[in-house]
Formats: C-alpha cells, structure tokens, sequence
C-alpha cells in the first residue's frame, strides 16, 4: 500500500510508524499501526500482513481512497555512522528494515538476512537488490537459501566483525533468540505491542526494561536497544 | 452566548475537558489543551508506579478495556519534571489523584499545592487497582470521609469522580456534596475484563475498565440520575465522541463533559467536540447553557 | 463427552437456554428450542401488563437498550393460552416470573404448578418496571426473603436472576444461594438511555436496559467474581453471539449459558451458539465440562 | 434492489417483509425491516430510500451480492374481493403497494393514488402503468398532478363509491390525516416502527390498539386496520 502525502514522506524517518484509522466506523474503533516501509518522492509505502479485521479493512483500500492517518510516530531509528551493520528480518518483519537500510546504506557498511517460513513468505527481496544489496536469505523449509532460522546467519555473520550492530524487525520469538544468540552484541529490535493512541497520552503501550520500570513504546519505541527491555 | 463556565474557584473557557489517563499531560498538544475548558491530568499517586502488566488494552464492539493500572511517576516527580512543563499551558489543569488512604489524599493535595495547579479531581474509582480506587468509590462513607479531608486541605477547586460500579452513583454524589466537593464527575470505567482463545485472563492486569461509546447510555442514565436531585454540578463523562454526545450529557444534567477514549482514536477528539457543541450553540441560536442543561427532565 | 447438565432437579441436554424476552415463549422456533437446553419464557406477571409506551428499543455502537416494560398476558391467560401450546416443545421450560412483592412470587409459582414447567427464574432484576424487579434485586435482604418464600412453595428447579446495576452481584448471588436457589443467573440488562436530537428520551419508557456485545465484558467479569466463591452453579448471560463466546462465559466460571439479543438477530443464534459449543468440544477433545467451567482461574 | 431466492418469491405475499441484516459485522446490530415492492419470477423487488447508517449499507450492495435475508415476515394484506378499493402512496410507500395492488386488481376495482412532495420524489409510477392502472398523482408542490396531499383526490374518490376500502402506505402524518379525512371508511395502513426480532419473539414492535393493549407489529401487522389503533 502507498500513502500519497507529501508533508508525511518528507518528515517521515526510518523506524517510525504510522497509526491508521482503518474504518470511518466505530467499530473497530482503535487505529493500527504500521510501520514505515519506504518512502519514495512523495509516496509513503506501507506493507502489511492481514492478521485480524483492523488489517483485512485496511486491505480493502483500492488505489485513490483517503486514508485517516496519523504520523509520523515513534522515534526514528538511530543511524550508526562507520559502523559494521547486520539488518535482520523475519517475515513481514521485513518491510521497516527497507526503509532502515536505505538510510544505514549511505554511511555504514550494511548486510542485509531475510528470512521467513517459506520461499513464498519472503518479502520485499528484489526491493533490497534494488538497494544495491544482496540479502542472505533463510527459510524454516529450505524452499530458498539457508534451511534453517535467519538467526543462525546472522550469528556467523555477527562473529566475523567486529562491534556489530544488530538492527532487527520479527516475530517475538524471532527476536528473543537472536538476541541471545548474539549476546553481548546490541540489538536494535522494532517491536510490537498493542498500542491505544500511539501519541504517548494512554500509557497502554508499556514495554518493560530489565532494570525496572516501563516505556512508552509508541514514544520510545518502536525501535529500542532489546538487550535493555523484557521481550 | 457566554461559554464560560464556573466551577469551584475555577472558570474554564468551555464546558469541554480531556479526561484524566487518556490525555497524558496535555503537554503533547497544547494546541487542542488550550482550546478546550482545560485538562485533567493522568492520575498521580504518592509513590511512582509501574502500573499493570500488558497487554494493557483490548477492544471490542463499541468500546476498549484497559488496565493501565495508575501508571505513573509518583507526585515527587511529577511536580519536579512535569509541573514546571504544564506552566507552557494556557489552560485549566486539574489534577487527578489517587491516594490509597486518606492520608495520602491529603499528602497529595499539600503536595501540589501549586499556582498552576487550579484544582484536583479525587479518584474514586479506579477499578485497576487492588485497594483505594473503587473500593473507595463503592463507600458512600469513604467518599465523605475523604472530601472532607481534602476540602479542609485545599481551596483549589474539588471534583470527585465517581463510579457507576456496583454502586448507586446517587449515593456518593451525595455523599461527595456533603464532603464539601464542588461538582462531581460521572462516570469513570465500569468493571469488564476479556479472555483469550486459551481462557487466560487476556489483560496482564486481568480486569479492566470499559471505555469507549457503548459506554454511554450507561454513563447518560447515571448523570441524569444524579444531576437533578444535587446542588454541586455533575460532570459527564463515558462514550463521549462527538459533539452531539456532548450535548446529550448536558441535556442530562452535566455542567461539563470529559473526553477520554475519543482521545485515543483522534488526539484533537476533545477539540473537535467542543467546536462542534459551539456550532451547534450557535446553530440553535442557545442563548444560555441553562437552557440545554438538564433540559430532558424539563422536557419529559 | 457427555453434554448434559443438572440444575435443581432439571436436566438440561447442553448447557445453552433461550433467554428471557428475547425468544417468546419458545413457539415460534419449536426446532431450535428443541435442540438447545432449554428456554426461558418471557416473564410472567400476575396481572396482564401493556408493557411500555413506544420506541421499545434502541440501537447504539455495540448493543441496544429495550424497554419492553415486561408485557405479558398475565399468569392466568398465560396458563390458560400459551401453557397448553407448551407441551408441544420437548425441550425444558424455565418460566421467568417477575412479582411485585414476595405475596405475588408466591401466587405465581403457585398458578404455575404444572408438568410443562420444569423450573422458575425469579427475574428479580429487569430493569423497566417501577417497583420490584431491579429494586428487589439491588437488595440482598430483599433477594433471600423472595427466594426463600418461593423455594418453600415449589421443589421445581429455582433460578434468581440477578443484576450488576449499582449492587455487587455477589453480595445478591450468596443471598440467593442462601435463599435456597437452585442457580443464579448473572446478568440481566443495564441500566441506559438515549436522547433523541431535540433533548427529549428516545424510549417510550425513558430509560431501558443494555444488552447485546458490549455487555460482555461486564457480564463476564460478574460471573467469575461471583462463580468461584459459590457452591451453586451460575448462569452466564450477557453479549453472546457465538459459540466463542460462550466458552468464555464457561472459562469464567459459567455452568450453562443464556442467549439473548443474538436471538433478534438471527432467531437460530441459540442453536448456532450450542453448534458452536458442541464443535468446539469435539475439535478440542474436550472430555468434561469440568476441564472448561472455571478453567481461568486454575490457569491463573 | 432485486433478491433473488425461489422459494422466498414463491411464498410472499403482499403486505409481508423482509428483515435484513445489511452489515456482517456486530454494527449495526440489528435487522432492517424492507416490505416486498413486488414479486417476477424468482426475484423479489425491494425498494427502499436511504435514511441512515442501515439503509446506506444496504444500498452499497451490487449485483451478485449475497445478503442475509429473513422472511416473509408479517401478516399477508387482507386482499378483498369485488369492492372498490382505493390505493394511497405516500413517497417510498408506493413500494408495497406496487405488489399489493398486482393482487387486489385480480379480483376487486382498484384505483390508485401516489403522491409525494415533488415531481422526482414519485416513485413506482410507470410499474402501476404497466399493471394496466394509471395511478393519479399528487404533489405537494404541484409539480406533478394534484397541488397539495394526496390525501385530498383520495377523499373525493371515496366519496364517489359504495363502501370503499382504503389502503395506504406513507409516512406516519399522511396516514393520521388520511383516517381523519376518509372517516368512518376502513383504512388498512402499511404501520412503520421500530422493530427489534421482525419474528415476534420480543415484543419491541408494540402498536397501541384504541381499545387497550398493545398488538405486535411485526406478527399482526404490517397492515393494521388504521382506525383501530393509535398511530
Ligand atoms: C509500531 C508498530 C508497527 C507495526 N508495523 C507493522 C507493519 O509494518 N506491517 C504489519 O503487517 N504489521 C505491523 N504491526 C502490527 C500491526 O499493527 C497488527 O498486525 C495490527 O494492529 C493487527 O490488527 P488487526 O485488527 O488486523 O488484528 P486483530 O487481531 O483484530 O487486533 C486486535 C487488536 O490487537 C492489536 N494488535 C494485534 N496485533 C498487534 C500487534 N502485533 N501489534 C500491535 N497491536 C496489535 C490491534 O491494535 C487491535 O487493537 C505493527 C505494530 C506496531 C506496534
Ligand atoms: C414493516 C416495515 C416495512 C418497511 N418497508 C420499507 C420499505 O419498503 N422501504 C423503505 O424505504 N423503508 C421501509 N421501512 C422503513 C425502514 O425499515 C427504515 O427506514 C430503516 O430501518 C432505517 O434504518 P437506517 O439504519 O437506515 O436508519 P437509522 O436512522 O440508523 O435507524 C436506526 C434504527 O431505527 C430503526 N428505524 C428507523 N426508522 C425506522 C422506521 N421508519 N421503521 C422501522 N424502524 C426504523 C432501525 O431499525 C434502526 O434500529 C419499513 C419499516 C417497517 C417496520
Ligand atoms: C487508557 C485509560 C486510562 C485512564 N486513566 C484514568 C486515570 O488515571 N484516572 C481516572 O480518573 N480515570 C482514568 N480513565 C477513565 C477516563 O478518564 C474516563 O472516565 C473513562 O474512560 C470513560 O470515558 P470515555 O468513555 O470517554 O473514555 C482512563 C481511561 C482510559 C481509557
Ligand atoms: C427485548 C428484551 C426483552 C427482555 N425481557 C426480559 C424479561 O422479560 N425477563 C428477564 O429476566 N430478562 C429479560 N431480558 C434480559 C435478557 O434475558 C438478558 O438477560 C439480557 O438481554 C442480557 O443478555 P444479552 O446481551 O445476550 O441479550 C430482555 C432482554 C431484551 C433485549
Ligand atoms: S499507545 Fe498510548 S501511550 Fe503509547
Ligand atoms: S419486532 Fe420483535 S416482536 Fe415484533
């Protein structure tokens, strides 16, 4: 999905996130959030996987329908300069990292692991080639590249640099065993957690750190420092 | 038409306030806080508090639960690193607290003793936490004990929000009144709570409040209740989402309304409700808000 | 797996009934009512009622508010016309009986000593009548004496059907365990209204009752408030639309289960509900309803 | 609008309805009450004006759409052999009338009156035609036929006839004023009221009867003897 405005696309930076009324409804009252895909001129892109009726409504936008949106949200993502960067996403997990990537690419060295279920749970891959860069692909199948979790790529790869960065976007169980997996290495993981406003004013969105104490996700987040936060 | 509206030692600009816990600070958009009558802040207790485990919010139709469990940074910091913030409002601000005994009521009002500060509304009905909150609420008794209390401490302007659980909200309007409250505010959430495909409890804290507009009819039957039958006014509050809803709750007897949930789904909800209660004002040609309040009861 | 379920002396083939108000008197469906536990008849007063004046029901985000205002024809012309057309239905009949003080309780157990009627549910909690009904209910004093009168006047099984408008249900659920009640019935509608655009009530009767989904939530956090500390069985009621749902109440702590608004949706949404439940079951190898009553607070 | 099912086209009769649920979603709840226009083939014809939430919804439907119909419901109109019967629409309540008066003209004389507030708000005039009746119209802006109610041909009709029977349908004053005017001449009236189950089943639909008590709309209605209860 693509969004068409131009304030958004100018402002809008890697890791924030958009929260979308899905329906001028009632019901399903709360809006949705998504997350930045890429942006390009004055199109904002957005990629979603339906999971329940917020995200099946959303998906029924046909090319030219108003969208109410709100954004964008969040903290943008850190750029490390110089650093040796490993992007890491699990399934549509995929999508922020796009838009990450093209940032992280201009001032760090960047390899990118993408993995999913199966060859056909694979997103966005031609969209990195684009980039300039060649994403190692992992699947649990074998249907395409490593058999076997991203992690396990990725975890080679982190052991040849040195002081790597981990940027991650994944399913829960994704991220937790990457960040054992890697451990001291830090993980910049976007996480998910249900959000009532995403501004900041309901504090629905706790996220716990490991020494005590919860963020706002929607304010802090998505995108934080894992090794510091209860998953 | 004037819209100015008194209460207590306080005259708000408009009878539309943003709800305490679904509006932060205010601080996030001072551009919809200084247009509406003011703000109530997100409760504040003695202590800091970590509030509930999540998740902390699920929907359903018509309406949301959550258990955000009084998340807060205690009245120490609020007043060292949020109260400095809130003098860039232009508004009323009201202070929502919420103590766990009556001498922490007291704590929290000496505490706050503030210019900016132009007055406390006394939570009463917090179904998120174990002690004080509802069970407060639910006794008429308390709920004199601690206005009292409270009154003695402070001038600034005193509302007590009530709660329509399991309890007559007649009775402690009342009981509020005789403690010396300068209006009450009706309702906050009511008990629910939701499971998850495995029958696990799907809020981390278990229980929550309901919110949202399948509140409303609820919360509209409570303040008519009350509001004719008090001398101190009643605030409305529960399901408010667009200026007619507001309107409803004024025909009902509310001096002024709150709006929580809304907030969530459109942060400029309260502003968006106050200017169209305004056009509306002005579209019927209101020459007073005597003339709206509590027009139902006249009308029946 | 065995389906049925034993309440007072009534065996139910599955743990899902029609509830009050919301399906007649079982006669227009005979194909569900067979097919479910049972129904619960519209309530019965002793005199014949004409019920509320007109709109009898509302619609808002989530549910809707009625105010039927209980009409009936009255005991004798329901023992005389609808009684007899009855005994066509296979299925258990709980007869919902609404008196205006302990005197007609009694005289309306008494009229209704028949075969056909396997039980009563004391509706000691609608919320549309004046006197009685959700007054009783809102007692505890008041809920022992009726049950308890009542319960000496018939051995057929004795359902109270309670309210969570301002009383804790569980204060009203003991009293009716205490009474001697077979089961307790939790939860009848809340209490509600809704304005028209000129201010004025939009119900006949001003106010009405809420049901339908966003009574869920509410309703569920009764039940498991109340199920745990009771040594009779409990009857959820409140918003359920699908056989999910149930389990949910059952989750919570529920014995059986009502269905109420779904039946003006979809006269077959009772059947659909137990199809549901029953599929449920199967697919999850349920062996006892034991493994699923009360199953979230053993997961705790 | 067009629902095509055979066996509900083989078993409506005039005067019955349908209950609709527009939406599969929670909101709206509740049915919507559409009287059956008319009847060809295995088609049924609704035709209905758009007044809120539910009527909107229903109104997005296209061809090919599945709906979730309940019916026929209601009390089949008292059709009347060998009288004068005169017909009386009011705007969108020309709908019912349309398949009523395809039976009554079977078997009694039928004259037919349609009125509304304008030239384009005359629904169903050319349908009448093609019964082989042309209906007399009346407009309360004098656009179109008679310059003011209907109701005012009707009565001079009635007049003209030996025990004449009335049969309308329209908005609620058109009907008070038509039984006030035609009186003591039986009116049978298509009643409007807010329905919750359309089966009977809970009792939301009372219509107070002049002599006491209240009858259900839904099972003794839609067509009610209008001078025997209380609009
Ligand atoms: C900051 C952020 C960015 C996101 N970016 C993307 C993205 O780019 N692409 C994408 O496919 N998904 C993304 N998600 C997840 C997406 O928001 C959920 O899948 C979506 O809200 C589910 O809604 P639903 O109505 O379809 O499902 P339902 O099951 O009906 O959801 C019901 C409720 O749960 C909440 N909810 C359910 N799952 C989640 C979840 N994982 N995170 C937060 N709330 C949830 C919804 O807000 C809603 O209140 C993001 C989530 C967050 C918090
Ligand atoms: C037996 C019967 C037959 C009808 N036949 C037709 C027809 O052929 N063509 C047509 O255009 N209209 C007909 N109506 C009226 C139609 O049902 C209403 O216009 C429609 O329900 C309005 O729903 P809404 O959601 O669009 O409006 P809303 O204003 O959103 O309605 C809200 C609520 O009011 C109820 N409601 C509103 N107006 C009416 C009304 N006049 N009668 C009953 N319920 C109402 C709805 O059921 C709903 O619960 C008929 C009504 C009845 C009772
Ligand atoms: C996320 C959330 C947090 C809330 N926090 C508080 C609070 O801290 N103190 C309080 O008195 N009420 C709190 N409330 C209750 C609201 O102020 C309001 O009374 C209630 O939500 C009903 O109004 P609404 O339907 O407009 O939301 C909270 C409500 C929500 C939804
Ligand atoms: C139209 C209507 C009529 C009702 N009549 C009665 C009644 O006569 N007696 C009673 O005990 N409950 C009555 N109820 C309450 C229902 O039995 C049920 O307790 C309530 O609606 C909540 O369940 P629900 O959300 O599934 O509808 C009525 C409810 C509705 C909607
Ligand atoms: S979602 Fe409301 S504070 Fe983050
Ligand atoms: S609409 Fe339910 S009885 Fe008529």
């Amino acid at each position: 999905m693509w969004i068409e405005q131009p304030i958004l696309a100018t402002h809008v930076k890697p890791g924030q996130f958009l929260n979308i009324k899905v329906s001028s409804e009632p019901d399903p009252l709360l809006r949705r959030p998504i997350s930045v895909a890429d942006v390009t001129g004055e199109k904002v892109r957005l990629v979603f996987r339906v999971v329940g009726r917020g995200t099946e409504l959303l998906s029924r936008n046909r090319a030219g329908d108003i969208v109410d949106v709100l954004g964008p949200l969040g903290k943008p993502a850190m750029i490390f300069r110089n650093r040796d960067i490993i992007v890491c996403g699990g399934g549509v997990g995929a999508a922020p990292l796009l838009y990450l990537t093209r940032y992280l690419d201009k001032c760090s060295r960047v390899e990118v692991f993408l993995g999913a279920r199966n060859r056909s749970q694979l997103i966005l891959v031609a969209d990195f080639r684009k980039l300039g860069i060649k994403p190692e692909i992992a699947t649990d199948d074998g249907s395409m590249g490593w058999h076997g979790p991203v992690t396990e790529p990725v975890f080679r790869a982190v052991q040849k640099k040195k002081r790597p960065i981990v940027m991650a976007c994944g399913p829960k169980p994704m991220l937790v065993d990457l960040v054992a997996k890697v451990d001291p290495v830090p993980v910049w993981g976007f996480v998910e957690q249900r959000m009532g406003c995403g501004v900041g004013i309901c504090y629905c969105c706790g996220l716990r750190r490991k020494n005590g104490g919860y963020i706002r996700l929607c304010q802090e987040g998505p995108v934080v420092l894992l090794n510091e936060v209860e998953l | 038409m004037k819209y100015r509206i008194k209460i207590g030692r306080t005259v708000f600009a408009n009878p539309v306030l943003a709800a305490s816990g679904t509006f932060g600070f205010g601080l996030k958009f001072p551009g919809v806080a200084n247009r509406i009558g003011g703000i109530v802040t997100k409760g504040i207790t003695v202590e800091p508090r970590e509030g509930s485990p999540l998740p902390r919010i699920y929907e359903f139709p018509g309406g949301i639960l959550n258990s955000v469990g009084l998340e807060n940074p205690g009245v120490r910091r609020f007043r060292k690193e949020i109260l400095p913030e809130l003098r860039r409002l232009k508004c009323r601000v009201i202070v929502n607290i919420a103590g766990f005994s009556i001498d922490e009521f007291i704590e929290l009002v000496d505490g706050l003793d503030y210019k900016r500060v132009d007055g406390f509304e006394l939570n009463l009905s917090c179904p998120n936490v174990k002690n004080g909150g509802v069970t407060f609420g639910q006794s008429p008794r308390m709920v004199e004990r601690i206005t009292k209390a409270v009154r003695k401490s402070t001038n600034k302007t005193l509302i007590v929000k009530l709660t329509g659980n399991f309890i007559d909200p007649l009775k402690t309007a009342k009981a509020a009144e005789q403690g010396g409250a300068d209006a009450v505010c009706l309702i906050n959430t009511l008990f629910g709570m939701a499971l998850d495909e495995s029958g696990r409890h799907f809020l981390g804290g278990r229980t929550g409040g309901i919110s949202g507009p399948c509140l409303k009819p609820f919360a509209l039957f409570c303040v008519e209740r009350v509001a004719s039958k008090m001398t101190i006014p009643v605030i409305g509050c529960g399901g408010i989402m667009s200026g007619m809803d507001a309107i409803d709750f004024l025909s009902a007897g509310a001096t002024m309304v709150q709006v929580g949930t809304a907030s969530l789904v459109n942060p400029k909800a309260s502003l968006a409700v106050w200017q169209a209660l305004g056009d509306w004002c002005r579209r019927h040609e209101v020459k007073d808000w005597e003339d709206i309040v509590g027009r139902t009861k006249r009308q029946d």
